[in-house]
């Protein structure tokens, strides 16, 4: 170590949230030129952490170095006057702006109060460049609100970049994009640590972190636990810092399921769809593979009756309208929708109205609750998927990120539906409740539900699934069986569909018939 | 990969394609103020003599200044139910400090400005610092202006100055002056627009919490809609009074709600960061000629208020409708 | 220091949880005003004011029913138009009854009725046509006065039966109006409503989150369109009960009751963004809303200075409670 | 350069004015009332003698809630219209004042009603507000007599109506040794009115009298009723129907004034405009302050004369209000 003080370096960061301790004397010392990860399982405190740097989180007490030199950092601005910059797990963009006008949101060139177009299209123009590889065709004069979400989150790293920081905090900014999205925004962070700055970095994917970082500080419960060099320490160990020891779960293929057809699906069009074919057993895990925004999500949607789509659907032998979600969820249909913040929970609400919600009909007589059915459901599903809450009466939006994932597979859970359709359903969940609901997974495939699960991590597939179909423009365009799902045949098919797409796609035929 | 092509950031949009992401909403806003004066003009021909086309403009200037007024507010993300209370407030300000006299008309004009802009900054501040939900914010504060306006004017009276009052009734080279006002509100919004505050009040609108970590002064931006909202309120609060002629503590007690109307038809949405005051400014037009057209087609009176919530009701539902939604 | 001290000290962090809750802070409120009102002036505080207070209290209260579920809906939800749709219903339950006791009940049914159908139009306005409530009821404030216009021609006759004057002015029931009975029945069940139904439950639901009701099977526009219809429902029968204190009935009987029933809901601490919240709040807001007027009206201030308190006093509850969340965590 | 926009005064405007038929023009900017329904029915029957006749070719109503700005539409939408002659029930007694200027530029009679305005080219036609309050303030005096305290329930602070009337309802208590002992908005609001009342009863236990404007003594009765006081306390009434009908509900020991406020000056406005339309001057020596038309109060009702009074008009519905409109004979007394 050199006699140079890093260039931050936070210490005793404590934080209350009402009666949940966020951060009790967390701390973190970077230097430039480094890739610092921050690690640690759902709800430990890295977002808060990050924010407190950031300037967007009033610590209840700390001490922050910035070169040094103790700082008070009270507000965004304040912290971008340091030189910090950050994208935060939850996108900060205006929907209603265009690209660039959110861009440079915050920052916007001009004088006397005026608004400079003119250069506000030269400071954007380098970094739509920079980024042009993963973002594909997007310009600056679109609203964001057209853009696809792994595009929205480029837009919002882009806005960091355009800050030119010296301390990049990146809050899981990969979690919604692609292997080759990640690259191009790798190649980008490597830059700037080249260029000295110092990148705060957020994934939950361990190779991402192993791939990326430097050194790593180890978050648990709101504390510091470790402060590690990525270099030579095995991934095991990593893990066993952040969540202790966790039982991994083995891919078992065992047998092939052979239960009776349960979901049969026919010519399925609609938004990005293009007439989807596909079959799947009861007892049956079938992944959806392929680039992302093939239509993996839409299929799920349009499944659960969520968006407006044509062609035939049956659930154990009978025709299922897609009417609405209500519908879908009457034949025994259930869907893990994929932004848990919007679409799986609602936010101010206890834990256990939320678990309830689905289900409801069940418990009620003449539209009367048995509020005590209504607790012990609740209970019930705390229980088997182990989630970690104060009580039962809490808001939901008190939840880390994994937990609040089980509240919503738990939801699902008490309607004892046949079909569950997963879309991201570990986006953003850490290590140890990954495992746990890869087991919920695996259980409710043993019970005999289908289980049909998009995930933007080959991995996971590669883990739960009996058989992935890979989607391409809106249909399916290959599978694979059993010992043929790899993450290499999952990359390799993707691609090769894509390189094969100057074809008329419809000369492929589906080969999805099990 | 990186075969792919740049961006065209440093070109200008073909205008070709600027038209066509004009909005439907600009569409329906357009539609419904076309169709109004086309109706106006054939149901009542002496709105196009000289005197008509001044009195109509003279009649619209102060709705549509409080439109363009609530407009810059509600893409804020609020709504300012005081602003007839502001320019009842302004007026009976002005009124008192103009005392009739020519000379003091400047004095006036700045006084009301200046008392507008006040009561725009207590409701910014109440909305950016005491947090409070602006709906009620404003009602409150609605009951404090008018208030204050009734200590300042406890009765009607007073008289403008007839510079103000004579101005208003004059045409430049044929061209009513009232004409020439509304012109020029719209010009003026052409450089508003260009403001950087514009753009971050439009940001806060467009989503406070994104905005605030994206380093815009949220505070500072809802001050600043509600601070211009009050100015321009004050200037309307001139208009009112070239109209009127004199003092009226109780002057301009549907201008809130109408102004309200008057952006939602001009494809504004309620949630904000949407739409621009030069809707608002057809808005309040569309929604003054609805009054004329139904006088002018001789409802039973009975029937008439009936018709005109049916009408404002539709036009309303054809610009909401029309209005881009906002995915969620 | 303070904040260590209340979390290891259970009793004490009840309390100051208490505290914090904004209903009971609205209890405390009212309670401070009418003794502020009692020494100022000795006879604000007797309980016949007292009762007189509630009474009139009550006709707010119960518009502020449906006030509150529309607020609950959330999606800006809101009504402007209750004021109107009280004072219509008003109208015909006095035009029907007209001064007769039998008629009473197929009066209260007719104007449950129209305002029934005033609330589906509002609902169907904004569930099928996705107009926002704002614009939507603010529209349907034009059509129902009109609509009061159109019914009448402009004179309101016909007077309330007896037994609704009675229920409202007579002091039947252990010494109180019959109309606080009601009240506090309608609030029961209301508040049950809210808490032990699917409705109740869906209708949190849907106020917390659109998309996620939606995806959770909850039957999101059948659940809004029945919360603008119950709203309607329980202006017309705060319209009623007003009859039943004005006994005759004037064309703009409960219009200026619109705002006011937001003010309580909001001065309840239901949230105006939906999904939290209650009724027993927005009861209470309607307390402390009547209790002020009359506070201020008993006191001899100059009308401008009245209104200017007015003012400031609802700025200053709110500010107690009432604000939003801030930015910066 | 400059000019001001206005239109040739009509032909018919200011000589030869026997022309005819002639429109009408009436703007009123306040229909939640029955008090209005009540003066635009007069208004139009009044008119409908004039159109069978041939006189008088349209009566065009601008008829609606609004605010002054409002009202200005209204006068000017009645301008482009082409009317001879505006009727207006003004909701501001100076801030139209400059719109009836553009209309009398242009030659169109105006008339206000119900409310006086100050502009001097208009002819206000109606009932002297200060005297309609003097005379039910002395009678209310008398009855509570010196130094008796009283309460008032008033319309609406800064409205000139409301100040003409309580200015000179306050002169009179003063002169007569009444003490007030607070005023009350009651918004010309029944209801309102009526939670005033009782929040003035309850804080204000040893009141005499309540001093009270029509639209809310009924209002105010009820609360007294309520508060089983209204044999204790004395108020002054309002001349309609549902007021009068609870009195004649009350036992002797009530007593009480209702001074005829009638809305039927809108009727009596036609003739006098209809008059002046077909070529007659108006008699100056008949004008108070050049262009008020003064309407005398009609006999108050009093015990005196309650039975009377009620006997006639009994059979018409609570919110009828006690009328006079004055013939086309009669308005002859204006003119020279
Ligand atoms: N605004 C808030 N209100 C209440 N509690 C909160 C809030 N934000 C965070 N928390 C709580 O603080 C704790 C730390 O949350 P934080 O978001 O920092 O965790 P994290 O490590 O980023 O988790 P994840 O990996 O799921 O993103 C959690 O228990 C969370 O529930
Ligand atoms: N809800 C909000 N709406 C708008 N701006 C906000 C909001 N919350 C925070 N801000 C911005 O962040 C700044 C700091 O907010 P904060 O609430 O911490 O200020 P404060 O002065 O401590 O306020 P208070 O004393 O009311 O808590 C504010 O001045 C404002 O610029
Ligand atoms: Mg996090
Ligand atoms: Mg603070």
């Amino acid at each position: 170590m050199t006699e140079t003080s890093p260039l931050v370096r936070l210490t005793g960061v404590r934080k209350r949230y009402g009666g949940v301790r966020a951060l009790q004397g967390a701390s973190l010392t970077a230097a430039g030129g480094e890739v610092h990860g921050l690690l640690g399982p759902n709800g430990s405190g890295k977002s808060t952490l990050g924010k407190v740097l950031a300037g967007s989180v009033r610590p209840d007490a700390a001490e922050i170095e910035i070169d040094g030199a103790p700082v008070r950092i009270g507000s965004p601005r304040a912290a971008a006057r340091l030189g910090i910059a950050a994208v935060y797990q939850q996108l900060s963009l205006i929907p209603e702006l265009t690209v660039g006008e959110n861009l440079v949101l915050g920052q916007e060139p001009g004088r006397a109060g005026f608004l400079s177009d003119r250069a506000a299209r030269r400071r954007v123009g380098p970094v739509l460049e920079r980024l042009g590889p993963a973002l594909g065709d997007v310009r600056a004069d679109q609203p964001v609100r057209e853009l696809a979400p792994g595009q929205q989150q480029l837009v919002e790293i882009g806005k960091a970049l355009l800050r030119e920081p010296r301390i990049l905090l990146l809050d899981e900014a990969t979690a919604s994009l692609h292997r080759d999205q990640v690259a191009v925004v790798f190649e980008i962070v490597r830059e700037l640590r080249h260029a000295g700055a110092s990148i705060l970095f957020v994934s939950h994917r361990l190779d991402e972190i192993t791939d990326l970082c430097d050194r790593a500080t180890i978050l648990r419960s709101g504390e510091t636990v470790a402060e590690t060099p990525i270099a030579g320490v095995q991934p095991d160990a990593l893990v066993r810092l952040m969540v202790g020891d966790v039982q991994a779960v083995e891919r078992d293929h065992g047998e092939r399921p052979s239960g009776r057809v349960r979901l049969e699906v026919r010519d399925l069009a609609g938004g990005r769809l293009r007439g989807v074919r596909m079959q799947a057993r009861a007892g049956e895990i079938v992944g959806l593979g392929g680039l992302q925004g093939q239509g993996q999500s839409e299929l799920l949607l349009a499944l659960f009756g969520a968006t407006a789509a044509t062609g035939e659907v049956e659930v154990d032998g009978a025709p299922v309208r897609l009417a609405s979600p209500r519908a879908a969820a009457a034949r025994g249909i259930a869907l893990v929708p994929g932004d848990r913040g919007t679409q799986g929970t609602l936010p101010p609400r206890s834990i256990q109205e939320n678990l309830a919600i689905a289900s409801i009909g069940r418990r009620s007589r003449a539209g009367v609750l048995r509020a005590a059915g209504e607790r012990a459901a609740a209970r019930s599903m705390v229980d088997a998927l182990a989630i970690k809450l104060g009580d039962l009466g809490d808001p939901v939006s008190s939840l880390s990120g994994g937990n609040a994932q089980k509240v919503v597979f738990g939801k699902w859970l008490l309607t004892e539906p046949g079909v569950v359709l997963l879309d991201d359903p570990t986006k953003g969940v850490d290590v140890g409740a990954k495992a746990e609901i890869y087991r919920i997974i695996r259980r409710l495939a043993d019970e005999g539900a289908t289980v049909v699960i998009n995930s933007s991590e080959d991995r996971e597939l590669v883990t739960v699934c009996d058989r992935v179909l890979v989607m391409f423009e809106g249909a399916i365009h290959a599978e694979l069986v059993g010992d043929e799902i790899t993450e290499q045949r999952l990359v390799e098919a993707a691609l090769r569909i894509g390189a094969g797409s100057q074809h008329a796609p419809g000369e492929r035929t589906a080969e999805d018939a099990a | 990969m990186t075969a792919t092509a740049p961006p065209p950031v440093d070109e200008r949009t073909p205008i070709g394609e600027r038209l066509g992401r004009v909005r439907v909403a600009s569409w329906a806003t357009a539609g419904l103020l076309v169709a109004a004066v086309v109706l106006a003009v054939v149901l009542q021909p002496g709105i196009t003599t000289p005197y008509g086309i001044a009195s109509t403009f003279a009649t619209f200037l102060p709705l549509v200044l409080v439109a363009v007024a609530q407009a810059v507010v509600v893409i804020g993300g609020g709504l300012d139910l005081s602003a007839g209370a502001i320019v009842a407030l302004s007026s009976v300000v002005a009124v008192q400090v103009m005392q009739g006299s020519d000379g003091l008309a400047l004095v006036g004009f700045a006084a009301a400005i200046g008392t507008g802009l006040a009561c725009g900054i207590v409701n910014g501040l109440i909305v950016s610092r005491l947090r409070l939900q602006p709906l009620i914010a404003t009602f409150a504060t609605a009951s404090v202006f008018s208030g204050l306006a009734l200590l300042v004017l406890p009765t009607p009276g007073g008289t403008v100055p007839a510079v103000l009052t004579g101005t208003f009734r004059q045409a430049v080279a044929t061209v009513p002056v009232s004409l020439l006002l509304v012109v020029a509100v719209a010009l003026g919004w052409l450089v508003v627009r260009r403001l950087r505050i514009m753009r971050h009040i439009r940001a806060t609108g467009g989503g406070p919490a994104a905005a605030f970590a994206s380093l815009v002064p949220v505070a500072g931006a809802q001050l600043a809609s509600y601070a211009i909202c009050g100015g321009v309120c004050g200037i309307a609060a001139m208009a009112v009074l070239g109209n009127a002629g004199s003092g009226d503590p109780f002057i301009g007690g549907d201008l809130a709600l109408n102004s309200i109307a008057a952006v939602v038809i001009g494809g504004i949405a309620l949630r904000g960061g949407i739409g621009s005051p030069i809707g608002a400014i057809a808005g309040a037009i569309t929604l003054s000629l609805a009054s004329t057209i139904l006088f002018s087609i001789g409802l039973p009176t009975s029937w008439r208020a009936l018709a005109s919530g049916l009408v404002v009701i539709l036009a309303l539902a054809l610009s909401a409708l029309g209005a881009p939604r906002r995915q969620r | 220091m303070s904040r260590t001290d209340l979390a290891t000290a259970p009793v004490a962090s009840r309390a100051a949880r208490l505290l914090r809750d904004p209903v009971v802070i609205a209890a405390l409120i009212a309670v401070l005003l009418v003794v502020i009102g009692g020494v100022l002036k000795p006879g604000f505080a007797a309980p016949d004011q007292i009762v007189n207070m509630l009474r009139v209290a009550s006709f707010l209260g119960i518009i502020a029913i449906g006030q509150t579920i529309v607020v609950l809906s959330g999606g800006e939800g809101i009504d402007l138009s209750v004021g109107v749709t009280a004072t219509l219903a008003a109208i015909l339950a006095s035009r029907t009854m007209n001064g007769s006791d039998a008629l009473l009940v197929p009066g209260v049914l007719l104007a449950i009725g129209v305002a029934a159908l005033i609330g589906l139009t509002n609902g169907l306005g904004i569930v099928l046509l996705r107009i926002p409530p704002f614009v939507m009821t603010l529209g349907m404030l034009g059509v129902v006065s009109g609509l009061v216009l159109v019914v009448t021609g402009g004179v309101a006759d016909g007077r309330a039966a007896p037994a609704l004057v009675q229920l409202v002015n007579g002091r039947d029931v252990l010494g109180v109006p019959g109309i606080l009975l009601v009240w506090a029945v309608l609030a029961v069940l209301v508040t049950l409503l809210l808490r032990r139904t699917t409705f109740g439950a869906q209708l949190y639901a849907v106020g917390s989150s659109r998309e996620a009701s939606r995806l959770s099977g909850v039957p999101v526009g059948r659940t809004l369109v029945v919360a603008y219809v119950l709203c309607s429902v329980f202006a017309a029968l705060g319209g009623i009960a007003m009859v039943g204190y004005s006994q005759q009935v004037f064309l703009s009987l409960a219009d200026d009751l619109t705002l006011p029933s937001i003010a309580a809901v909001i001065i309840g601490g239901t949230l105006v963004s939906g999904g939290v919240g209650g009724y027993l709040g927005s009861a209470i807001g309607a307390i402390v809303l009547t209790v002020l007027t009359s506070l201020l009206t008993t006191l001899s201030m100059p009308e401008w200075a009245r209104t200017v308190v007015q003012g400031v006093v609802l700025i200053a509850l709110l500010a107690v409670y009432g604000r939003q969340r801030r930015l910066r965590a | 350069g400059c000019s001001t926009v206005s239109n040739e005064p009509a032909p018919s405007g200011s000589e030869g004015e026997a022309a005819g038929p002639f429109t009408i023009g009436v703007s009123n900017g306040f229909v939640g009332s029955e008090y209005r329904t009540q003066m635009i029915a007069d208004i139009e029957e009044a008119a409908s003698e004039y159109q069978d006749e041939g006189l008088l070719e349209d009566l065009v109503l601008e008829n609606a809630d609004t605010d002054v700005n409002g009202q200005i539409q209204q006068v000017r939408n009645l301008i482009n219209a082409g009317v001879d002659a505006i009727i207006v029930d003004p909701n501001s007694g100076s801030a139209l004042d400059q719109v009836f200027q553009e209309a009398t530029d242009q030659g169109i009679h105006v008339f206000a009603i119900d409310q006086a305005v100050t502009a001097e080219s208009v002819i206000n036609v109606g009932i002297d507000q200060a005297l309609w309050a003097e005379t039910s303030a002395e009678w209310l005096a008398e009855q509570v007599g010196e130094g008796g305290s009283i309460v008032a329930v008033n319309g609406i602070s800064g409205h000139p109506a409301n100040e003409a009337r309580w200015g000179a309802a306050e002169a009179v208590f003063e002169d007569a040794g009444v003490e007030v002992l607070t005023t009350a908005d009651g918004g010309w609001d029944q209801a309102t009115g009526q939670q005033q009342m009782a929040n003035l009863l309850a804080t204000y236990p040893d009141i005499d009298g309540v001093w009270t404007q029509d639209g809310m003594a009924l209002g105010v009765l009820q609360a007294l009723i309520a508060a089983e006081k209204q044999d204790e306390i004395v108020m002054s009434g309002e001349a309609r129907n549902g007021f009068l009908r609870l009195w004649s509900e009350q036992g002797d020991g009530f007593e009480s004034i209702g001074v005829v406020n009638p809305p039927g000056t809108g009727a009596t406005a036609l003739h006098i405009a209809m008059a002046m339309l077909q070529g007659q001057e108006l008699d100056e020596a008949q004008l108070e302050n050049g262009h008020d038309i003064v309407l005398e109060l009609e006999e108050p009702v009093t015990s005196a004369n309650f039975d009377e009074v009620w006997a006639e008009v009994e059979g018409e519905p609570d919110t009828y209000v006690l009328d006079s409109v004055l013939s086309r004979d009669d308005v002859q007394r204006f003119f020279q």
